[in-house]
């Protein structure tokens, strides 16, 4: 058939859009190579690199979740298991690149070289972005969910616009992906071939609620044919499946290849937040079932059995681990400054007057009480 | 993300006190119990029994069928509802947070409050979309709005907004057994508070306001969270010369402008507050049928403590966002009481 | 893998969610059965119901199309050419299941059994809906795009919970699969296992838009497998086609089986609506390319080769479509009474005191103005 | 669906009329000549031109890449908008019709509203989303919303509508150029008036009302599709004695708290006109606002003339919904004036 609905397409083409039967892996659960085709190891020198930005991510998220007990933060959500998803992605972009987070992804933030304390800001309620967006190329954490993904699909169509070197990666929880704006994002990327790539981290919950009641789709990877770009389906627990496939994707996307959904299978070892009780609504065992596939342990024997970690080098990480956490529970003891007059700046480029007028009535107020 | 969900229910029975999340857990429960066409389905409301535990143990109860967990699509859980109701069944919703609800906006605008009106009279949507509101949490951002100015300004909803364990209760109850949709508005600061809780007492009716508590200078007009900072302020007011007279809204829409205006009349005065920014707010509508109706009873215009025309801060900030007695009671003393005197004189 | 992200799926089952290469067809293009395995024809007497339908909704289409050029409606928005599709979509249904319509889907409406009169008060601006949707059985005709299919989810959701042998049937375009309650709908359907059945017509336009710039999918029966459904792919100027893979998943649907999207490839022969300027985007020949592939004549070459219709049977369906068409210019040119006062009834089932204050003060402006 | 497209484009330079679609087209084209960052995108408005005609001709002169039709959703024409913004672009986005900009809610309010403060002026967004609102075109349901009310009860958001050509294109040329996100609602009962266009008039600044008429009686507010019925009520009142002042509101969100107080501590009567509801509508805030402001000089509560607090009614009803001439002069005529007889006997 000829006309405006009638799309002619490759059955070939169309069916290497769809995921492998079993998500991609570069190193086994017990740490050992995998052949993958199409996608290699990374250098020696990443693998160490990843390693490393997970040890520290690892030891990030450790220490704020102490920090949430004692009380200085608000809120945390943990990325404890999702290590390898949010290291391996992060340490696969480019400076240029642009990378559109979700509340969860404190690790990723802190891996691609934002101040601990800064992505912290929000949690602990001192602001609603402690980063500079620009500067850092990375936008707020996001919580109304799945709303980031269009920002990412905007700010890549624009980088493409402008003939920039440019690609965006957006991150997705597996719950978000029922979301309409998901859908409106991937559609509108694929349509625009948008240079940007959407990273679903399944950690298999959406607070209480398991992916199966979420979707029945055989993988949310099976989605991406829908839209007409590819949907990979990786290990999540694999740092360098996860690294490799979403560097090939931005690439790609950098070439003018359009956007890619790619989902990693992981696990969300801590409750949803530190105010969750995951006790309601997890399965006995399994828990511990995911621990024994820890993805920093599993990098970990990889790259002892490959004799790119030994012990001097892990306890410089390690000691660069409890370093890093003593200067953000040195930084979160600070107690910060809020000056209650940045309440009415920067709601408008100039103030307004009812606005001034506010501010008028909160300083006399302040004065009084002071 | 989720907040924390200290509140845990107890069977009520007889029980003289609970917070106000027990009651609306035990108004959902027996609501169920009542009518088999009632359903309760959101986000995490099964297993989890909701974030704020509203719908504790309601799953083990009446099973998964009537009470369920909905993949993670506001806009569906409304949309569904809407054809679920058309088929007979009473959803009640909830959506998980204030900010949260936004999604489903054009199915809550376009479908839910004209659907009965679209067909004549053909359809009635029973639903009741649960949105726990407003801050004083310590939620982070996109967990604290008070949206209520945009459910208010929308022809066919109804919106209700409880500020005692009490009216928790009875409001949901009424609200489940409404024939009309119902944007049901919960303070989630108040969720701990603890109150007397009476499930036989019918109340006033679900589109009546109530006097808190009776006074002579000058009506304090809340709602919702707000109801317990005004009365907070008529106790503090004592001392300050004035006796306060706190009207609690709980109707938002339709509005009691019997009650209301029987107050200014009475006290010649008013002031509305609410958690919300004030431009555009709901005050204003309140501000202003209170001035149409009782212009030539009031010495001063109804006086609007709101909070800030800004996004709502973070948590750090918030206390200097919200509205607290000290400022109704700034307001109240900013109410042209030289002409009191004057008249007085 | 194991744990609640890692869904254990088969890889031949997920396959047989994906849409034929080809549209599926029964009868092809010059009125020719074609062999479809899996769908039978229907039954000599379902065909000639259905070609029957189809004239008679034509008829009614044109009808209404000249009556708004004459200034009786206030807008049409015709679904010539998607003949095969309204009809043998709505005739699939059984008496008991639930039409969930758009603004297009007049013909549909026609043939099951409603009212011409009662399908043009929208069109014609006498009121919102003209139908009793309970007793029809028939939802509102929609105009928020994709807004229904929801309502279809959760009525679909309801009978069966109450154990009731109903299936519903959602009528979409082309463009409204991007709109994010598609998404939902599609998703939450698969979820609860709802019986429903998304029929989406690919008329090749949303208004100007063509689908290529509505989509990069392969084809929109593509999303399909993204929810864990069947997509289906069927030529929709194929009225026998349609009726049958309608009815087929309508079937499945009422066993428990679960929704399916169905995309039926088709052509709208008018502009968007009456005050549309096509010629600002069609292609050359794009029309009369399609004009040579119209659904009914297809259906009235492959009854006549088949003898079962022949000149007389045409000439009593084409009076009988005059009759209707008369009876419904008849009832178009009686002046509805417009009673002011019902702008406040239903607005809520008890009126409230706003809404009697403000109709007393209509009454009144109605009484000085008398 | 779509309406009936009449307006067509015609080169304005020293054109001295214009309908007010080609004073929008016009303006888009000249931002579009100016700032090479602006772009142009939303449903059917590059090579159709938009349901209205008001984006004609601008594909072809800017090409695909600056003006272009974006898939059928409107979540992510404002979404993806707000990502351009971030990168550096200036877009202008169509809703097509009021109620089809609810999808993006959510978009607007979480993110449009807020992202310059949430990234403590980190990122602005000079983005326009243009929605034509309102009735009086006889469009079948949905397509007659006035939705001002979501936008202007939401800190962050600038909001705008013009009345006439001129304004259109003059407020849109300064919303283009605005740092901050602008709703700018374009009255399409109005789309097809004419007047004279001077694009380089600079007007008196976006965020000023404008005084259309003077007048000693009462000040009639009003804005967008209301500022021609104002000022036909003012010249049919003469008949009846009433020399009304029309002030234009131009700018809903911020207000211009000056113009409009000095003009009704004139007159001392106030009534404030629009399509939306009464109750929660704008109105309700103009009517507070003034009465705050002017409380002492008026002789009257400022009444409301709006439309009636239902959904938007069938074509063949909206005459008896739609606020017109006779509803403004009786509101005026109820303004308790034997007050005023009162005062000069
Ligand atoms: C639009 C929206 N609805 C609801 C919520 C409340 N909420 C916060 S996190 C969450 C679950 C998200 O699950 P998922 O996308 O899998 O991400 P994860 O938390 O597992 O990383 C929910 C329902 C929200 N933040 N935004
Ligand atoms: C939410 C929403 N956005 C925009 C519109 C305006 N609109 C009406 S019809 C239409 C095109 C619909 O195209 P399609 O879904 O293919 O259906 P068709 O008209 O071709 O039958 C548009 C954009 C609308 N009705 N609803
Ligand atoms: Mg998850
Ligand atoms: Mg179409």
């Amino acid at each position: 058939m000829t006309g405006p609905g009638a799309i002619a397409y490759d059955e070939k083409t169309a069916e290497a859009l769809l995921p492998t039967a079993e998500p991609l892996q570069l190193i086994d659960e017990h740490g050992a190579r995998v052949h993958c085709p199409g996608h290699e190891l990374p250098s020696d020198a990443h693998l160490v690199a990843l390693h490393r930005a997970m040890v520290l991510g690892r030891r990030f998220d450790t220490q704020a979740t102490a920090l949430t007990k004692q009380g200085s933060l608000a809120v945390y959500p943990s990325s404890r298991g999702q290590d390898a998803c949010q290291v391996g992605a992060a340490l696969a972009l480019a400076p240029q690149d642009w990378l559109f987070p979700t509340y969860r992804d404190s690790m990723a933030l802190v891996a691609r070289g934002i101040d601990p304390a800064e992505v912290l800001v929000l949690l602990r309620g001192d602001g609603h972005c402690g980063y500079d967006v620009h500067a850092t190329r990375t936008g707020p954490q996001c919580t109304p969910l799945a709303t980031n993904a269009l920002h990412a699909v905007g700010l890549a169509h624009a980088a493409r616009l402008a003939g920039d070197d440019v690609a965006v990666l957006a991150l997705l929880g597996d719950g978000a992906t029922s979301e309409g704006d998901t859908h409106e994002a991937l559609n509108v990327a694929a349509v625009y071939r948008a240079p940007v790539v959407f990273l679903v981290q399944n950690n298999g919950y959406a607070i209480s609620v398991p992916l199966s009641k979420q979707t029945a789709a055989p993988t949310l990877a099976h989605k991406g044919i829908g839209y007409g770009m590819p949907g990979v389906l990786v290990d999540g627990n694999d740092v360098a499946v996860v690294h490799s496939v979403v560097a090939a994707a931005l690439d790609r996307a950098r070439a003018g290849g359009g956007p890619t959904l790619i989902e990693a299978v992981t696990y969300r070892l801590e409750a949803h937040t530190n105010a969750d009780d995951a006790t309601r609504y997890r399965l006995t065992g399994e828990v511990e079932d995911w621990q024994t596939r820890d993805p920093v342990e599993r990098s970990r024997v990889h790259l002892r059995a490959a004799g790119l970690l030994d012990d001097d080098a892990e306890a410089a990480l390690a000691a660069e681990g409890e370093e890093q956490a003593a200067a953000l529970r040195t930084a979160m003891q600070k107690e910060t400054v809020h000056d209650p007059r940045t309440l009415f700046s920067d709601v408008y480029a100039t103030p307004t007057r009812l606005l001034d007028e506010q501010a008028a009535r909160l300083a006399d107020e302040l004065a009084e009480d002071a | 993300m989720s907040t924390p969900a200290t509140a845990t229910t107890t069977t009520p029975a007889t029980d003289p006190t609970m917070t106000m999340a027990q009651a609306l857990n035990t108004a959902l429960r027996d609501a169920l119990t009542d009518d088999p066409n009632v359903l309760v389905f959101g986000e995490d409301v099964g297993p989890l029994g909701g974030v704020f535990r509203v719908t504790d143990g309601l799953q083990e109860q009446f099973g998964d069928t009537r009470v369920f967990d909905t993949p993670l699509a506001e806009s569906a859980i409304v949309g569904t509802a809407i054809g679920m109701a058309m088929y007979g069944l009473r959803p009640v919703v909830e959506m998980q947070f204030d900010a949260f609800a936004y999604p489903a906006f054009e199915q809550v605008v376009s479908h839910l409050a004209k659907l009965r009106n679209r067909t004549r009279g053909g359809v009635s949507l029973p639903i009741v979309v649960r949105i726990p509101y407003g801050g004083g949490i310590g939620g982070v951002e996109h967990h604290s709005d008070s949206s209520e100015a945009y459910y208010t300004a929308t022809p066919g909803l109804t919106v209700i907004s409880p500020g005692t364990p009490q009216d928790a209760y009875t409001l949901l109850r009424q609200a489940v057994a409404c024939p009309d949709p119902v944007i049901f508005l919960e303070p989630k600061r108040r969720y701990w508070g603890k109150g007397p809780v009476d499930v036989d007492d019918p109340g006033p009716g679900m589109n009546r306001a109530v006097v808190r508590r009776e006074g002579t200078s000058a009506t304090v007009l809340a709602y919702g969270p707000m109801v317990a900072t005004a009365l907070e302020a008529a106790e503090l007011g004592l001392a300050e010369g004035y006796d306060l007279e706190v009207v609690d809204l709980r109707s938002l829409s339709p509005f009691d402008d019997e009650t209301v205006s029987a107050s200014v009349r009475k006290t010649g005065r008013a002031v509305v507050v609410h958690e919300a920014a004030s431009f555009g707010g709901y005050g204003a509508e309140v501000a202003a049928r209170v001035t149409e109706r009782c212009f030539h009873h009031l010495h001063a215009p109804v006086a609007r403590v709101t909070g800030l025309d800004v996004p709502y801060p973070p948590p750090r900030l918030e206390e200097h966002f919200l509205p607290n007695p000290e400022r109704i009671l700034d307001a109240v003393a900013n109410l042209q009481w030289e002409r009191h005197l004057e008249d007085q004189a």
